[in-house]
């Protein structure tokens, strides 16, 4: 069961810091970002690029994940989303949007970087096995305790920094903030940055533990969404409640469904469904976000 | 005069906080009468409560000595209480005509089946709503934009508008939110007008409101809040030479009772 | 537009997909057009219910659960119970029905991204729901569905047994179109109706519209079940030409694109689906010589789409002209 | 950037037009229905890919020559997506180009989506899929091109309780049609073996990033042997090292291709005696047509893919066939006759070994390819030969 425990954690810090980008784009602009897991897996090959094969730094290569997600994010921002969102009759129209950009980003990828599977060397060799009962190899712990990091450093730069402090009276109320003299084209702009690069930091990170494949982006958003969904949408500790729920659930649902095989998805689903049934907001979420 | 509307010790708790205390009073039939009070005195919750909107912790709402608290709002609406918004709360995609046609709702004979096959019923429905709505347009003289997209329509009309959709659905009694919210003295007046003569087409009038001078120029009876109590009750002669009225909006910062 | 201008346009349409269609794929010998068509009409039925679920204010990613569940149910009546397909058809489509009242009733108080989300979901419950039961054969799926057989009244035989047919294609091709036509034609009626008004009144604001005595719980219901029931019959059709269904035959890619569909063409059009899943659906098909840049310069074509007309391909000044009765 | 690239296919378009124009003999096309986008994409991009290098061999070879013609091969291609309502839509563009010999689908729903379409319009497939229904009578078109897992399976588990003296065994599946199907039938070959299956009910959703939690409960039980059921080559080096990592001492199987480099990469050392079916690539068993076909692979697209060996076989068999039986290029019924008598030798192996079709003990007719099982064991960065077999 500690085994379990500690990997609930770890996933869920994992889990955190993919869901963190999507909801920071969710509570700013109100758009459902489709394309989040093709930016993650971007951010992954560009890491397995810098490190992998290039042989440059770690540090160096999640640095160059962040600029090159970053920078993507921004102009995503300004030439596609802005557009848009001002021309189109219904806010809904961001969601075909990011469903274009995420198979735009999907065809890029797999050009770019082929269909396989791609892996980088170990960052620290090494298994922490303690008494068997927690067994969790460094490079993982690492990772983890990384994740979290980058989680609470973003917590404290919306917390206390001036484009943070911007950003959350943005999310809380637009034209409040308009009239408080934030500048909103700019703050979205950033935020959407921010967002992607979050993303990309997160593709960085894990590429070292997980690998990564053109094809799973897909996938990883609708995980994310889900993780978004649990904690409460577009706010940012909901999301991070919800990767960590998320990731213990996963882990103990796998553990203690194990019995049922097949089913054990379907049961996590369901309940997922009628949780959000009961409580629409999430746990922490505004209603009607 | 007989009573229509009877709110018997109604009371709305959020948590520890207590917008409506144990509130009770009547209202007659087509009378206007206002509900007065400073800002966050419990004028809306109350409202929200009457129009069923919102549930009340205890006590009940009895429409023609029937309990309408706590059911459905569309039911409520469908016995005659109908609320316009305090906000421009309109169709906004649609003509102003076509707002008013589209409350009529209630007024239809055909259930939804009738309408999408076109049964003579329906028919009958469609051509009664649209009179009805034109001799609406002409009762409070906005003819001239019944073809406009209710979107691109000034302030003052889309009060005006408000009040026709209420109107439409033939209520017994019209809850008005604030009609004279951001209005100067002319438009103020011209809706002095129109709500008078609501009250003509054999409609009860209820209003929240804060300009004092119309609600004295319109009202036959006037309720006072102050924190969630009943604090006066009585025609706008009594209630201006009430002490603890005056009190209580003297010693509010942003209201004055304008006197 | 005028009644009569109406009518003229409708029997246009009518003529070209009716006769001028085959026609043209007769005489230039692209038989796959039948396909592609048949799967454009198919599809366009369940878009058209993912439409009617934006009409009343709600992001619907969730109709690949119901088009999965039409297949299965027609799957399972015509191997297991020898039921006509023609019977199993509706059966289908009112089984979904009744399956989204059931979850509808529960999870359409939500709205906007919430209710967009819980659909998602719902997609996924479905396919494993299908992966996990006996009756649905789990990750086996059912294949070997038969073709659907004769369709007969008082002894009049109205469509023949699809088996004895020499052009199978054709024939479900008509099945197809001629179905996507009463839906449309419906769904038009519906939208032009009160009900369709009432839609629009919930769309844009649902205490407004209670305030005047619309009872919009039922309403919401009402329109969740049809676009459900829209979403089965697609389904449920589909898997007789493939005559096969597993539990991937629709899933989250469906749902999604689904949604996509309805957006292209443009929500604020009945006839938006069908333009959208037209564009969608054919224009992958052509891209198909494009090779492996396929995906490349369709995302493109899409994104390209959304900048120049966020408001869907029929807010375009041509088809606007007559598409003004709908135009919001 | 955007510009550039959308520019490319018109470049390629051109250019192909002018190589066709330069081409002086008649083009057979052979075609592929597969997946080569999104999530599954490697199934069929390297499958697609073994295909058009063979296909480039033979015309640098100046063609093939079926009948009294040479014929340079053409491989045309269709994106399914991995949806079978676009698998249909491929077999039909394939049939209107008179196509009638098509590679594919890649995954058991596209390939029992597309039967009645070949069935009509007359064209032989060879999907990678398993499912006994599309190969056992009344289906006739649809010819397995690698060896089943049912089949591959068996001989794996007996080779390993013989030699290695497994005796307990745990399977985990991707909770997907096709892996699940897999792991069935390798339980029941299992059972049928006497082995103790300890655990069949773990699976995983295929997007998942992280398999610690996955495999923790199987870990718990430490079985001799742990099947990877259906695996996809992106998830196979993560499972392994998760389950190594945890301290899982038995050995790992699959019935699946997979790749050395991918298992390099995501494993490392980790992947050591990870047990897989491979094609023919490894130097024990390799011919010198071998060796010329991976590097033209490499040539053309940069890295060769060891999934490729599995499905190197298909578009080799189809063109053989037809030589045997001119008369079979527009008539699959001459196809069909021809595949009941039809040897040839195998260019990819050392040795004398022969394409032929079987399947008459799983099918009931002759619908599968010939190819030994070839099963191999990766060590270090390669895959080394651990035993070669032939099935029925």
């Amino acid at each position: 069961m500690e085994q379990v425990l500690t990997n609930g954690v770890y996933l869920g810090a994992q889990y955190a810091l993919i869901a963190l980008g999507l909801t920071l784009i969710f509570a700013l602009m109100n758009v459902l970002n489709f394309a989040h897991g093709q930016m993650y897996v971007l951010g992954g090959f560009v890491t397995y690029t810098v490190y992998g094969r290039f042989e440059m730094p770690f540090v160096v290569a999640i640095l160059a994940s962040a600029v090159t997600l970053a920078i993507l994010g921004a102009f995503v921002e300004k030439f596609l989303f802005r557009p848009v969102l001002k021309n189109s009759e219904r806010e809904e129209s961001s969601m075909l949007l990011a469903a274009g950009l995420a198979f735009f980003l999907d065809a890029v990828i797999l050009l770019l970087f082929g269909e396989k599977q791609r892996g980088v060397p170990k960052i620290i060799d090494g298994v922490m096995n303690w008494d068997f009962l927690i067994i969790m190899p460094y490079d993982r712990i690492l990772i983890g305790v990384l994740a979290i990091t980058f989680i609470v450093t973003f917590i404290l730069f919306m917390q206390y920094s001036k484009p943070g402090r911007a950003m959350r009276a943005l999310a809380q109320d637009k034209v409040a903030a308009q009239l408080m003299g934030v500048n909103v084209t700019r703050y979205s702009m950033l935020g959407f940055a921010l967002g992607a690069m979050l993303a990309g930091i997160a593709g960085g990170l894990l590429v070292s533990i997980v690998g990564v494949n053109s094809g799973i982006g897909g996938p990883i958003s609708i995980k994310a969404f889900m993780m978004v969904m649990i904690g409460g949408a577009g706010v940012i500790s909901g999301a991070i409640a919800g990767g960590f729920i998320l990731g213990m659930l996963e882990s103990i649902g796998l553990t203690v469904l194990v019995a049922y095989g097949d089913m054990t998805y379907l049961l996590i689903f369901v309940s997922l469904m009628i949780f959000l049934s009961i409580r629409p907001q999430g746990l922490m979420g505004k209603p009607w976000g | 005069m007989s009573t229509i509307l009877e709110i018997n010790n109604v009371t709305k708790k959020f948590g520890g906080l207590i917008a409506n205390n144990d509130i009770s009073f009547k209202v007659n039939k087509q009378e206007i009468l206002s509900v007065i009070g400073p800002n966050g005195a419990g004028k809306s919750t109350l409202f929200k409560m009457i129009s069923s909107f919102m549930k009340t912790t205890s006590g009940e709402v009895l429409l023609e000595g029937k309990r309408i608290s706590n059911l459905a709002p569309h039911i409520v609406a469908r016995m005659g209480v109908v609320r316009t918004f305090q906000e421009t709360t309109i169709f906004k995609t649609m003509t102003v005509r076509d707002n008013i046609i589209i409350s009529h709702h209630l007024r239809s004979n055909s259930n939804l089946f009738g309408f999408f096959i076109g049964s003579s019923t329906a028919r009958n429905d469609e051509r009664e709503f649209a009179r009805s709505a034109d001799e609406l347009l002409e009762f409070l003289s906005i003819t001239d934009i019944g073809n406009e997209l209710a979107s691109t329509l000034p302030q003052g009309h889309l009060r005006t508008l408000g009040i026709a959709i209420g109107l439409a659905t033939n209520p017994k009694i019209l809850l008005l939110d604030e009609p004279f919210a951001g209005m100067n003295h002319d438009e103020t007046m011209h809706m002095v007008d129109l709500v008078s003569s609501v009250r003509d087409r054999n409609v009860t009038v209820l209003l929240v409101e804060h300009d004092m001078s119309a609600v004295m120029k319109i009202s036959d009876r006037i309720v006072v809040l102050n924190f969630g109590e009943l604090i006066a009750e009585g025609t706008p002669k009594e209630i201006q030479e009430n002490k603890i009225v005056i009190e209580a909006y003297l010693g509010s910062e942003d209201d004055s009772i304008g006197l | 537009m005028s009644k009569a201008s109406k009518l003229i346009y409708f029997f246009i349409f009518l003529v070209t997909i009716l006769g001028i269609v085959p026609w043209l794929i007769e005489i230039s010998g692209r038989w796959d057009y039948y396909y592609t068509l048949t799967s454009v009409a198919l599809l366009s039925i369940a878009s058209s219910g993912v439409w009617l679920t934006f009409y009343i204010g709600r992001i619907n990613i969730g109709q690949g659960a119901y088009a999965l569940a039409g297949g299965y149910v027609v799957a399972i009546l015509v191997t297991k119970y020898d039921v006509s397909f023609w019977l199993s058809v509706p059966i289908a489509g009112l089984f979904c029905s009744f399956v989204s009242m059931l979850i509808g009733a529960s999870i359409l108080r939500l709205r906007g991204v919430y209710f967009a989300m819980i659909t998602l979901v719902l997609t996924e419950v479905a396919k494993l729901t299908a992966m996990s039961l006996p009756i649905t054969n789990g990750a086996k799926g059912i294949s070997s569905i038969a073709l659907p057989g004769e369709l007969s009244i008082f002894g009049i035989s109205i469509i023949p047994d699809f088996s004895t047919l020499a052009n199978v294609k054709l024939a479900f091709y008509y099945v197809a179109v001629i179905l996507m036509i009463f839906v449309f034609a419906g769904m038009y009626r519906l939208v032009n109706s009160r009900i369709g008004h009432l839609c629009r009144s919930l769309q844009q604001n649902e205490e407004l519209a209670s305030s005047i005595g619309v009872n919009i719980t039922i309403l919401r219901i009402i329109a969740y079940s049809i676009s459900s029931f829209l979403g089965g019959i697609g389904g449920a059709i589909f898997i007789s030409i493939s005559q096969s269904v597993y539990p991937t035959t629709f899933q989250v890619a469906d749902s999604i694109n689904f949604m996509l569909n309805v957006f292209v063409g443009g929500m604020g059009y009945v006839f938006g689906p069908m333009i959208g899943t037209l564009f969608i659906y054919f224009g992958w098909d052509l891209l198909f010589t494009t090779g492996k840049y396929q995906l490349l310069i369709y995302s493109s074509i899409i994104i390209a789409l959304i900048l120049v007309l966020p408001n869907g391909l029929l807010s375009l000044r041509i088809f606007n002209k007559s598409n003004k009765r709908e135009a919001k | 950037m955007n510009k550039n690239i959308k520019l490319l296919p018109v470049v390629a378009f051109l250019l192909s037009i002018c190589t066709s124009v330069l081409a002086v003999n008649p083009v057979l096309d052979i075609g592929f229905v597969g997946v080569t986008s999104g999530p599954a994409a490697s199934w069929g991009i390297s499958n697609q890919r073994s295909m058009e290098a063979g296909a480039s061999l033979i015309n640098d070879a100046g063609g093939v020559k079926i009948g009294g013609t040479t014929y340079d091969i053409n491989i045309v291609s269709f994106d399914d997506q991995k949806d079978p309502k676009r698998a249909i839509a491929g077999m039909e563009k394939m049939a209107q180009k008179g196509i009638h010999y098509v590679v594919g689908p890649n995954v058991d729903d596209g390939a029992a989506a597309v039967r009645p379409v070949a069935e009509q319009q007359n064209i032989m497939y060879f999907p990678y899929a398993f499912p006994k229904s599309l190969y056992t009578k009344p289906a006739s078109n649809a010819i397995l091109g690698m060896v089943a897992n049912y089949q591959s399976g068996p001989a794996i588990y007996k080779y390993l309780k013989d030699n290695e003296g497994v005796k307990t065994v745990a399977f985990i599946a991707a909770n997907e049609s096709d892996p699940l199907s897999q792991r069935e039938g390798g339980v029941a070959a299992a059972e049928l073996l006497g082995l103790n299956v300890i655990s069949k009910t773990v699976t995983y959703q295929v997007d998942t990033t992280d398999f610690m939690p996955v495999i923790v409960p199987i870990v718990k039980l430490q079985p001799d042997l742990l099947v990877l059921s259906g695996v996809a080559p992106a998830n196979a080096p993560q499972l392994i090292r998760s389950a190594r990592e945890l301290g899982f001492k038995g050995l790992i199987s699959t019935e699946t291709g997979q790749d050395a480099q991918v298992l390099m990469d995501g494993a490392g050392d980790l992947a050591n005696g990870f047990i897989s079916v491979g094609g023919a690539s490894t130097p024990e068993i390799k011919s010198a047509e071998m060796d010329k076909f991976v590097t033209r692979y490499i040539e053309m697209f940069g890295e060769y893919n060891d999934e490729s060996n599995t499905k190197v076989y298909a578009l080799e068999y189809i063109i053989a066939t037809l030589k045997a039986n001119p008369a079979a290029i527009n008539n699959v019924d001459e196809f069909k006759n021809t595949m009941e008598t039809f040897t040839a030798p195998n260019p990819y192996l050392k040795g004398d070994r022969v394409l032929k079709y079987v399947g008459m003990s799983s099918f009931g007719q002759k619908r599968q390819i010939s190819i030994p099982l070839v099963v191999n064991v990766y060590n270090n960065g390669k895959f080394e030969t651990l035993f070669v077999a032939e099935v029925d």
